[in-house]
Formats: structure tokens, C-alpha cells, sequence
């Protein structure tokens, strides 16, 4: 075990699968030299050289586009795109191609490979480097989607991405990335896609949340426990395949729901845990399941993002909402 | 930067002061004697031949359009000499990345008539090219090949490989974000791909004059530190030298190319397409004189090789076309599971979920009846 | 305005690890855990008849369900005569 | 008055808008000697000239990208992409700029941008070409998504988003072009966008859809009331801004909700239009509002399509489920 | 294609030669003196001063941003002939639509400082430039402004104003598909936008041999029909040459052009940013020597019209910056009701009730206190 950043587990994961598997290589922007400007890729080039880790020319589209081609023909690439905000110039190679090639394929061409970049607010910066566009990867059929909340499973988790054979949008809470630490194995582990993690289990109300939220859903809970709100907290940790699952199963037992999540409201995964809230639990509800998330709005640079970002003491309100409803 | 080997056609042919390499005339005459490829009567006899079927399978595929036993199909007349001179020069090995123009090319990788009618009746089936080594699908969303290309190239690469990469483009493919990318990337990282450029003049509607203001489109390569050439399309031993250039450099770990071929869509954009709308019938017959096979078949004549019973040829393909189509069209099972079956290599509870639920109405509906 | 940290974030300022954000370490991915769900025992009913029910001041609990599994619908509702609900004998209805 | 496909109607929108606004501009692929390869620009070009109807190079970020410089400097662009498949080179353009301009230069630059094309299934299309991708536009605050399902409501709703002074996305449900005619007046006439309309009224069950689906929905609708069902049926004809007073409205009337669409259904409107459903008619709700949707796959060529399209009887078959919940 | 009349340092420097386009040398020597751009003695201090003032204003704001007075800063250092030339060419009516990294040519179009640093200390209104006439908000997805000033260059054109678009790109940027698209555009529709490279060597970290394989920038022109030229970007007057050319051109309804500004990045990418991790101090040693303030005091000097008293300008620019960096710091203001008031032109309903259900929130907090 060894204390890790989210950033070194990540770190860790991408090393010990460069290490295991020769087909893996790794590229993006400033990944190589730099180590990515938030140095997840730290030192990995300077170990596995520069025909495994690599900078590529300043192209988003290119990157993902080359990245399919390596993925059909033999190798298993893990490209990071420096922000979430600049994920949209690849956006049609992701959905046109990434997406659909083993269908288009029937199977002929998997495509092993993984999209990781980070996402998310509360690190006040510029346009396009505060949002949370999970919704948009997540109703793009053919892919998986994946955000860790802690330094542990963003490890467990990423070594999964890796292995899957199906391309997976892998995203990263920059907000977390070195606010918190934790022990972590530094063997090869691995965590299952597809399912969700009871944090903390309780009996009033379920919260579900995921990413950088999980952390301000904690701070919330123990407003609620001092208030005698006994809270269940899940954490998603795949948005596609979700597991209706753990949170059917949760929202049966406490009968209520909120989601908390960084991204607008409307057409959100706030939205579609609500149906599934709807379709997994409808007669237990006792109160409308309900999203606490970003507005509609684009999200604000430093000085007004403090509006727009999720307080605990908002979901703190709603939880309290939902349970005296 | 380019490396100063170039081969020789590079430098003669140079797109930036526009020329055009080209080895016979309109009328199958050598113009270009020291550049024609050696070529033994029975290759160029057996080119003729592929050249000549990929017209018939065409014209056989708009005619059953035309009759609705299939959906919109995008033909590929005038453009054969491309194709033909590309397959003669894949491998097994190499592959293929193609647009969806280059049915020659396939064919000549071993997809089948029957794959693609099954595809153009509505088949992903036909479509998948499953049973032929290293070609990838068809390319819809224009442009987005070029980057696979490039990546499939850096593969080859890294694995020490000995295998080329083709892919296709057309004229208005060249104004995609992706078509200066790709070669940007391909420059860069110095990877063994041959892109074409389909230059048939028209996007659908739009000429080529309103897609770029270059000079041509061999001299975009200029952008990205790779060599390129502008070569008549419709002449097939220019078409196989520049192919067998290009394939050489890029296998010798010397870098990409880019070849313009020059060429003329000579059919409708897809059968649901009426080109004169936006073109004269003069222009088409004028273009109709620099047609591949006609070039093809006069050079034959006068060198004397010309032994082709064309009439029972055609007859031969057709039937055999027909028998293969006959036989897409007869394949009707489709299950309905197919369409979840191919989305994940292992299908997520949310899938599994949705096929559950259609089955539970597929029995209502049963029940109903 | 913030602290600066290690990294090269081209924008923003990051929060970094400080006193009491060392989260407890996590045995999952080793031997995976299994969840039981028991407990679920409770009535089951539209959100309409659990409106309806608090409206009329019935315990919902008392009412038998008509409905798939015995589901509490609002005709179960509507058709429910609670002695308790008659006593109590609601003066704003 | 005057019969109208909805091709027509849309042909007849555009031009009346060029001849009463020198500032509008058509352009895109084909848009000019061809009118487009639905024909919806045929004539324009004749009539107002190549310098204000013309076809653009083959680029769709490119497109749109120019119409946003367009829009920012006194013109009023509505362009066309050819398919809903081919939009994606121009999301980028579309997120990263075309939806925030106006709140970057905080009212400065507002983005009078109409971007327009043919969506969806049910015409035997090659891949790319039968897609529902509404969600992931409606999910982009700063954006207006409009889609008509009649020749009349595409005239007005068309002649209000060239006029609204924020961009539009205008999906035309490619199915229905010629397949309906109508009476549609030859006058201007505007129809206000952000708002539903109430198709037919109905009391058991409400049946939520637009575009192509509203067809389907009604023939479903004769098959429920031949079973003694009575559906309201609603066609959202804008699906950002939502219209959620009226389906709040029609939901607390019914306590049920089923939502057609052709699009995906995870992460989508109908995701979107149950969690509406919870937030406005929670205490009303006599079965879980469900959605009929496709499913999560790559929509199907011809001859697997009719396995994914909604058809009529699927969705009588899930009013009845609802209705015997 | 490109029209045949074009000016003569389009011809005399041409990018396929890989020549580059200078007045003056590293020591302030004229080496080309028939280009000398005629400028009287007052203009060119005045361009200097406009340089040592976009330079002061830079390292301060580096230095608010050390204090942690400040966000993350993106630092234009040892690019300031680019900016000032550019914006000394720019007139009121003209566009700029810019990048990230021209803060000189925003403050010649009358962008403040306290503008700037509002932007920095996160408040959009600093970023909106809403103040200035016909300048767009700075471009963060990179590449996508060329579209744009594409664009505004058809308004301009269809509306017959006499108006220039100007546009900036990075080396890096031109890796994106939008840089080639947005040439390609401006190539067949023949507008009058004066596009740029600022080439500084790096993209963050990479340098422009990973970004490309062509000779050089400038080269890429040649791929959409454009005028190309190489400049050395720190040479204030070969800069001033180009940017007059090129406006002149644009101007007379001849097209656009593309202009490749060679410099460097003398600063660190941002703030955040330690270039150390990936070039030597030699690399920027030499590079310093070619300075564009250095080289255009040297110049004057020489010329003996160095009559500035430096120290005290720059006490003088010292203490009006910090002024306006005081004002943007105390603007305290930012309603929380602002994130929603400039989404849409009016306010639809959804937003509306978000904003209803916040305030409810806010009064709930309110309360709780
Ligand atoms: C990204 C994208 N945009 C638009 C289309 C629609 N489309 C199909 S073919 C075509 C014209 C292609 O012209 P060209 O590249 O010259 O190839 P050709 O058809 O002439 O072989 C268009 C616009 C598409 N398939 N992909
Ligand atoms: C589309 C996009 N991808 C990535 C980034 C992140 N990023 C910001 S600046 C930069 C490097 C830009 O290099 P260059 O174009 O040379 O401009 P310079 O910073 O040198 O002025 C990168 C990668 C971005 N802003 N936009
Ligand atoms: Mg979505
Ligand atoms: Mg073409
Ligand atoms: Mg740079």
C-alpha cells in the first residue's frame, strides 16, 4: 500500500499496464515530455519511450481518429484529451466511428481503447475547462463511461477500462485529482464496469452522485445525520452501463431520491436516474425523486462559478426537502 | 520535411507546378514510353478484365435499383481505372480503408457482389467485410478514414510490419477537417499510407472549383511535408505506376503519400441522384472520350493483345453477378437479436434489458394475433 | 487567491490534499464484496394513493391493495373505510 | 392556402423570409443548383442569387463555423447539414461557440443562426442517416431545439426560429417530408417557440412524442380507443426550451405519461420528460411514466430497422401496460 | 486560383523557397532596406512604446498572479512586434477576432488593462470586450476563430463594407481541422481576412516538429489557394511590411492571406506552466537575442531617434497598470442572478424556474443563519 493521489493512481494504473502488455501506447497532448498538464502521465515516457508514450500534434479529432485505427489493427491505445472542453473537435470520431465500428463490423473490429480527460468545475478557470458533459458521451450507444471518485477506484477501475475490449470515455474529477489521498495497493487490482458503490447505506432517502459530488454528498450527509436523516449514498462510477440495480434496490428500500451532479439539468443523468427511480422503485416512492445539478447555463468563470457549483449545503436542502415532503 | 529520395515521378510530375503524369492518351497511345510499367500481356489483359467486371456489377446494381429490388447504391463508372490499378497492387497483407467509391478495390481484397448487394439491400452483414483479411468497412462520415488510416499506419509501424495502408477520398472530402489532419498526423509520424484522392469533379452538385481554390488537389500535400502527385485517373498504367511508386516509398519506412487522381464521376452521385440538374451532357460526353476501359481496350488493340471476347464476357459476369445477387436477395433471415448482438463484446445489463423487454411485446403481439 | 500546486494545470488553480483529506483505503477490487438487499418489506402503492391516503388521513399501511401484488391504487383508496379515519373525523375536508 | 408537403412548406419559409430580409443567407452542401438533396432550397438560388443561397465547401464545422461569423456581423445565416449523421464535424462549433457567444460577450454578440437538417428513421437509409440525436443538442444550455411534425407547424415554427435572435436547431423528421400534405396558408404566419401543442385531448393516459412519432402515435391512438382508452396526445414541437406546463398540465389530468421518440432511450428526452413528470405531477402519477424509445444500439439498415422503429402497436401495447398498471 | 497580381513580397518570399521576410536584423541593422516600411521617427516610438507597454503590462500581471492576486495568466513575452504591427495596421472598422495570445492588438483596438485582468480574476464581463467596436471575445477552443473571421469576412464582402477581418492562430493550432477548413473557406470565397500563425515554437510543450512535417508555416497556404508568406515576427517592421501588404490586398477584394509570424514564446506557456520540463536555458538564451523591443531600440538608436526615457516610462506604465489592475480587483460586484441573464436573448421559461427554485434556495440559507 502507499498513499496516492488520484493523479498517481492513475499514474500507477497507466505504468503497470504499460508494463504488462506491450500493445498498450499512450498519446495525447503534452502527455510525453510534460507528463500531461496535470501529469498523469508523469514519467511514463522516460520508461516506456517515446514509441509507446508520445505527444501528437494538437488535434483532438486526430487523436481519437488515429487512435481507432491503432485499436482495430492490434494495439490498445489510452489517449488523453486535455480537457473536457476540447473533447467536442473529436466528438464526431467518437460517435461516428468509436462507437459503431464493432457493430459496423459485426464484431470483426473491437475496438480496445480508452478516452481518458479531465472533467468538472471548482478549480476556477476558464471557459471550457469547468464542465461536465457525461450525458453527452453517455446516450452515444456502443460506449462505456466511466468516472472514479477516489483515488482507489480511479486505479481499480481505469485497469478495467484498459482490459475492456469496448472503447470507454474514461473521466477524470480534476477537482479531485490532488484534494485527497488514500492507501492504495500498488498491485494490479481491477473493478468492475457497470456497477455502482454503496458509499454509506441509510434508510430515509438515497443520494445518488458521482465524480467530484461524492465528496460534497459526504459533507451534506453529516448535516443530514445531525438533522436525523439517515442518508444512502451511491456512487455511480460508470454512468453507461448504470446500475439500475443498486439504485433500484436503494430507492425500494428509502423511498426517496435526489442526484447530485455538476452538469445542466435538463436531458441529464439526473433525468435518467429519475426514470429509472420511476421504472425500478415507482411504488415505493414517497417523494419525487428530484436533481440537485448544474443550471443551464454555461458554467461561470471564478467569481460566479460559486453559484453555479454544488454547495453541501444545497443538497442538504434538498435532502431535507425530499424527506418532508 | 521531406526527404530528398524522392523517386523520380515526384519530382517530374511536381503538383505545385500542376502537371500530370499520365502514360497513355485518350486514344491508348503511349505517350510516355520510359515510364510505362512493365507489365506482362496477361496482367494487363487480367486488369481489363477487373476493370470491365467492376462496370458491369455496377450497371447490374443500378439496374436492380432501378427495378426496387434494392435501396440507393452509389456507382462507381469512369472511375475503375483507379480501382483496378489500386487492387493490383494491394497485398493480403496491406489494407484497406476505404471511402465508398472504390468497389474495384474491394473486390479485388476478395469482398464478393453478393456482400455488397447483401449491404445495399440492407444488411450490415454485407457490410462488415468480415470474411476478407485487413479491409475496414465503408466510410460514410466523410473524411473520418484518413485518421484510421493513419493510426492503422503507426500500428504497422510500431509492430515492424511489412504492410501498406490504402485509403480513399474524394474531391469533396479534401474541404473535411479530418482530410488535412489525417495527412498532418501521417507527415509527422512518417507512417506507410498511400491516400487517394478520387478527383471525379463533383461533390454530389458541387464542382471541384467551389470545394478549393488550389491549384489542384495533388498540391495539398505540400501542407503536410508529404510527397504528392496528380495522375490521370482514367489511365490505368499511370494509375499502376504511381500505386507501385507510392507503395514501394512507404513500404521502404520512407513516409505517406498523396495521389490526386484525376478523374470523372461518370453516373449519378447514387441512383437517387439526376446529375443534370447541375451538369451539361457536353461535358459529360466530352468526358466520356477519356473513359479507362475504352483507353484500356484501344491500347490493347493497337499493341495486338486485344483477345477478348468482350460479348461472352460480359455475359459470363452477368449471370454470375446476378446468381450472387440473387442469392443476397434471398438471404431474408434477419434476426431480430442481431441488432443488440454486436454493440459491446459483452452485452451490458442495460442491453440485455431493452431485449428483454421488445421479446415481452414480441410475445404480446403473438398473443395477440 | 489559492495555493499553486505541482503540476502544470494550463488553467485554474487545484485544491490540494490537505489535513483530514486522507480517505480510508478501500479493500474492494481484491475480493469483490456482495451486497444483500433484504429489509425491502414495505406497502406498495401508486404516489397518487400515498397522496391521497395522507389527504384523507388513512394509514396506508391498513389498506389492502387491488392492484399486481397487491399494489394500493387510488380506487383502493377511494373504496377504503378506516375506522380510524372515521374517528378522527377530519374538520377541514 | 395552399397543399403542402412539409418539404414545401419549409421551401415556402425560407422563401418568404429572403424576400422580406435582405441579412438572410442559405448555404451548405447542395443547397443551390441542386436545392438541397431533399429538394427543401429548390429555386432559392435562381431566385435571390449565388451570393445569397450558394453551396459551401464539404465541411460541416466549417458551415456553421462561418455562420456564427455571420451571425456576429449583421447577417442572419440558416444553413443546412445534410443529415443528422453529418452534424457532429460541427459540434464543436455548435457547443463551444455557437451556443455561448452570447453570454461570453455578455449580450454583445447575440447569434441570430438557424442551423437545419433531416433527422431521423423509417426511410431504408445507409448508417448515418436514421438517427434521433435531439438529446444531445437539448442538453447544450444556449441552444433552441425545434422539431415540427406537420407541413403547417414547419412553416411557422421555421419563419420563428429564422427571427429569433438565438441560435436554432431546426431537426426535420426526414420520414415525414412528402409523406403528408396540408392545407398551410401562403402568408407569413409565426408559431411560438418553447411551446407544445395539445394534439388531441384525452383523460386516461397522456402520450407524449414529436416529429415522425406523432403519426404513429395517432394511428396507436385510434387501436386504444377502439379498447376504450381515451390518450391525450401532445407534440412537444420544441424540445429546448421544454414545455413543461403543458405536459404538467396533461399529466396531473391523466396520472399517466408515456413518452415516444425514435431516439435512444437512455439519457434522452424521454428521460428528461419523466423527470418533468415527477417534478410536476408527482402526486398524481397512477402508473410510472415509461418511455418507448429505441433502443441503445446503432439504429439498424432496412432490414433490421423495423425491429428498432416504434411502431404502432408497440406503443398501444405500452398505453394498455400503463393503463392496467 | 490565386490572381497572378500579387504584391511582390508575396513573390520575392516565397514559402515553398522557405524564405523568410526581415527588415532588420538582431542588432537593429536594416538588411533589406528597400522593404523599410516608410514610417516617420514619431510612429516607430510610438510602436515601441506600445510594445514595452504590452510587455509591462504582461509581467505584471505574472506577478499578480505569483502574489495569488490573480488566476492562471497567459503571458504574450517576446511576441510584442506581432501585436503592436498588427494593431498599428488595424482601423476602427477593421475585425479582430483573436486567439489567446495578442493581448497588444486588443489594447490597440482600446481594450483595457483593467478589462484583461477582470477577465483573469474570472468575471466574464472583463472577457466580453464589450466596450471596443467589432472585436470578438478571445477563442479558447483552438482553431475554431478561423471559421469565424471567415464568416465575418462574407458579412463584410456581401455588405460591401470597407472593412479587414483579422485572425490569429498558434503554431499548435494549425494541427486543427478548423485552421485548414477555415483557409480552405476563405480560399474559395475570396475574403478579405488577413489570418496569422503566430508560430512561437510551442504548442505548451511540443514543438512545431511534432506539430507538422511541411517546410514551414507559410507553406500551408499553398494547400487552399491563399497567399503565404514567412515573417519574422520580431522584427517590428518586417511585421508592420506584411500586416500593410496584406490589408491592402485583403482590402481590394483580392482575398485573404495567410501570414506566418516566426518568434517564440520567451514566457512560460501560463502561469502554471515550467517550461524548464522541456526546453534548455541555451535554447532561450538564444532566442533572447533576437528580442523584439531589444531589436527596435537598437534600431532607433542607431538611427538616433532613441530619444525615450525609458526607466521612467515604465514606472509611469508601472503605477497606471496597477491602478487599473486596484480597480478590476476591487470590482467586487458579481450578482448571482448574472449567470443566467446573458444565456439567451430573452430568458425561456426553464431557466426561469431554475433561477426561482435558486432564490428559494438562497432565502433558505438566508433563514438558516
Ligand atoms: C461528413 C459528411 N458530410 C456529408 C455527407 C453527405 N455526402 C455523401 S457523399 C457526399 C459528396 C462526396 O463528394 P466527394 O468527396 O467528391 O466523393 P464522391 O461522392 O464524388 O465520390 C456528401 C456531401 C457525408 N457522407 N459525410
Ligand atoms: C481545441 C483545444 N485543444 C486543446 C486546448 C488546450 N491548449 C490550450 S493552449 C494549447 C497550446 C496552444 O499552442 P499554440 O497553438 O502553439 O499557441 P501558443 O500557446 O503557443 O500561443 C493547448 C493544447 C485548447 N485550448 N483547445
Ligand atoms: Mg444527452
Ligand atoms: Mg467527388
Ligand atoms: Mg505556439
Amino acid at each position: 500500500m502507499s498513499v496516492m493521489t488520484m493523479v498517481k493512481a492513475i499514474n500507477n494504473a497507466l505504468d503497470i499496464k504499460l508494463n504488462e502488455d506491450k500493445s498498450i501506447v499512450i498519446y495525447g497532448e503534452d502527455v510525453g515530455v510534460e507528463g500531461g498538464v496535470f501529469r498523469v502521465t508523469e514519467g511514463l515516457q522516460q520508461k516506456y519511450g517515446v514509441d509507446r508514450v508520445f505527444d501528437s500534434p494538437l488535434a483532438e479529432s486526430g487523436i481519437v481518429g488515429t487512435a481507432l485505427g491503432m485499436a482495430v489493427s492490434g494495439l490498445r491505445p489510452v489517449v488523453e484529451l486535455q480537457f473536457e472542453g476540447f473533447t467536442f473537435p473529436a466528438f464526431n470520431q467518437i460517435l461516428s466511428n468509436v462507437s459503431r465500428m464493432q457493430n459496423r463490423s459485426r464484431g470483426k473490429y473491437a475496438v480496445p481503447l480508452v478516452i481518458r480527460f479531465p472533467y468538472g468545475g471548482g478549480v476556477n478557470a476558464l471557459e471550457h475547462h469547468s464542465d461536465s458533459p457525461e450525458a453527452l458521451f453517455a446516450h452515444i450507444p456502443g460506449l462505456k463511461v466511466v468516472i472514479p471518485s477516489t483515488p482507489h477506484d480511479a486505479k481499480g477501475l481505469m485497469i478495467s477500462a484498459i482490459e475492456s475490449n469496448d472503447p470507454v470515455i474514461f473521466m477524470e474529477p480534476k477537482r479531485v485529482y490532488r484534494a485527497i489521498k488514500q492507501e492504495v495497493s500498488e498491485e494490479k487490482f481491477v473493478l468492475p464496469l457497470g456497477k455502482a458503490r454503496v458509499v454509506q447505506e441509510g434508510t430515509d432517502i438515497t443520494v445518488v452522485a458521482f465524480g467530484a459530488m461524492i465528496r460534497e454528498c459526504q459533507k451534506a450527509i453529516t448535516m443530514a445525520r445531525e438533522a436525523g436523516i439517515s442518508v444512502e449514498l451511491i456512487d455511480l462510477r460508470s454512468i453507461y452501463p448504470i446500475d439500475r440495480e443498486t439504485v433500484g434496490n436503494s430507492v425500494r428500500k428509502t423511498g426517496r431520491m435526489i442526484v447530485v451532479a455538476e452538469a445542466h439539468e435538463s436531458f441529464s443523468v439526473g433525468s435518467e436516474l429519475i426514470a429509472i427511480a420511476n421504472e425500478e422503485a415507482f411504488l415505493y416512492l414517497e417523494a419525487p425523486p428530484r436533481r440537485v445539478m448544474g443550471f443551464d447555463t454555461i458554467v461561470p468563470l471564478a467569481q460566479g462559478e460559486k453559484y453555479y457549483i454544488i454547495s453541501p449545503d444545497r443538497i442538504f436542502y434538498e435532502i431535507e426537502k425530499s424527506v418532508k415532503f | 520535411m521531406i526527404q530528398n529520395d524522392l523517386p523520380a515521378i515526384f519530382r517530374d510530375f511536381n503538383p505545385i507546378e500542376d502537371k500530370m503524369l499520365q502514360v497513355i492518351d485518350n486514344e491508348g497511345n503511349v505517350v510516355n514510353e520510359k515510364l510505362m510499367p512493365v507489365l506482362d500481356d496477361e496482367t494487363v489483359i487480367e486488369a481489363y478484365k477487373q476493370m470491365l467486371y467492376e462496370r458491369i456489377a455496377d450497371e447490374m446494381a443500378v439496374s436492380y435499383q432501378r427495378q426496387g429490388r434494392m435501396y440507393t447504391y452509389t456507382p462507381n463508372i469512369g472511375q475503375e481505372a483507379i480501382h483496378i490499378a489500386a487492387g493490383m497492387n494491394i497485398r493480403e497483407e496491406d489494407w484497406l480503408v476505404p471511402a465508398f467509391r472504390e468497389m474495384g478495390t474491394l473486390l479485388a481484397k476478395g469482398v464478393t457482389m453478393k456482400e455488397m448487394f447483401l449491404f445495399y439491400l440492407g444488411n450490415e452483414h454485407g457490410g462488415s467485410f468480415k470474411n476478407v483479411r485487413h479491409v475496414l468497412p465503408i466510410a460514410i462520415s466523410i473524411g473520418t478514414q484518413f485518421h484510421h488510416a493513419t493510426g492503422i499506419g503507426y500500428s504497422v509501424k510500431y509492430q515492424k510490419k511489412d504492410e501498406v495502408v490504402y485509403t480513399f477520398i474524394g474531391d469533396g472530402g479534401t474541404s473535411e477537417g479530418d482530410f488535412s489532419e489525417g495527412l498532418n498526423f501521417a507527415g509527422v509520424w512518417q507512417v506507410p499510407v498511400v491516400f487517394t484522392i478520387q478527383n471525379n469533379q463533383y461533390a454530389i452538385s458541387v464542382p471541384v472549383k467551389l470545394q478549393t481554390n488550389s491549384i489542384n488537389l495533388a498540391v495539398k500535400s505540400v501542407a503536410f511535408g508529404i510527397p504528392g502527385i496528380k495522375v490521370d485517373g482514367n489511365d490505368f498504367f499511370a494509375m499502376y505506376l504511381a500505386y507501385k511508386t507510392a507503395s514501394e516509398y512507404a513500404r521502404a519506412g520512407k513516409g505517406a503519400v498523396l495521389i490526386e487522381a484525376f478523374t470523372y464521376r461518370r453516373g449519378a452521385h447514387t441512383t437517387s441522384d439526376d446529375p443534370s440538374k447541375y451538369r451539361g451532357k457536353d461535358e459529360e460526353t466530352r468526358w466520356g472520350l477519356t473513359d479507362p476501359l475504352i483507353r484500356l481496350q484501344r491500347y490493347m488493340q493497337s499493341k495486338g493483345i486485344w483477345n477478348i471476347d468482350e460479348e461472352k464476357l460480359i455475359e459470363e459476369y452477368k449471370s454470375e453477378i446476378d446468381a450472387q445477387f440473387v442469392e443476397a436477395e434471398n438471404n431474408k433471415s434477419y434476426p431480430w437479436e442481431d441488432i443488440f448482438g454486436h454493440m459491446y463484446t459483452d452485452m451490458p445489463d442495460e442491453l440485455k434489458r431493452q431485449k428483454m423487454e421488445y421479446e415481452q411485446f414480441l410475445s404480446w403481439k403473438e398473443n395477440r394475433r | 487567491i489559492s495555493e499553486s500546486e505541482d503540476g502544470a494545470a494550463v488553467v485554474g488553480t487545484m485544491e490540494l490534499a490537505g489535513e483530514g483529506s486522507l480517505l480510508a483505503a478501500s479493500d474492494e477490487g481484491s475480493s469483490e464484496t456482495g451486497r444483500s438487499d433484504a429489509g425491502v418489506r414495505k406497502v406498495l402503492a401508486t404516489p397518487v394513493a400515498r397522496a391521497m391516503a395522507k389527504e384523507m388521513g388513512i394509514n396506508i399501511n391498513e389498506v389492502p391493495g387491488s392492484g399486481p401484488s397487491g399494489r394500493v391504487k387510488k380506487e383502493d383508496i377511494l373504496n377504503f373505510k378506516s375506522p380510524s379515519a372515521e374517528t378522527s373525523g377530519r374538520t377541514d375536508a
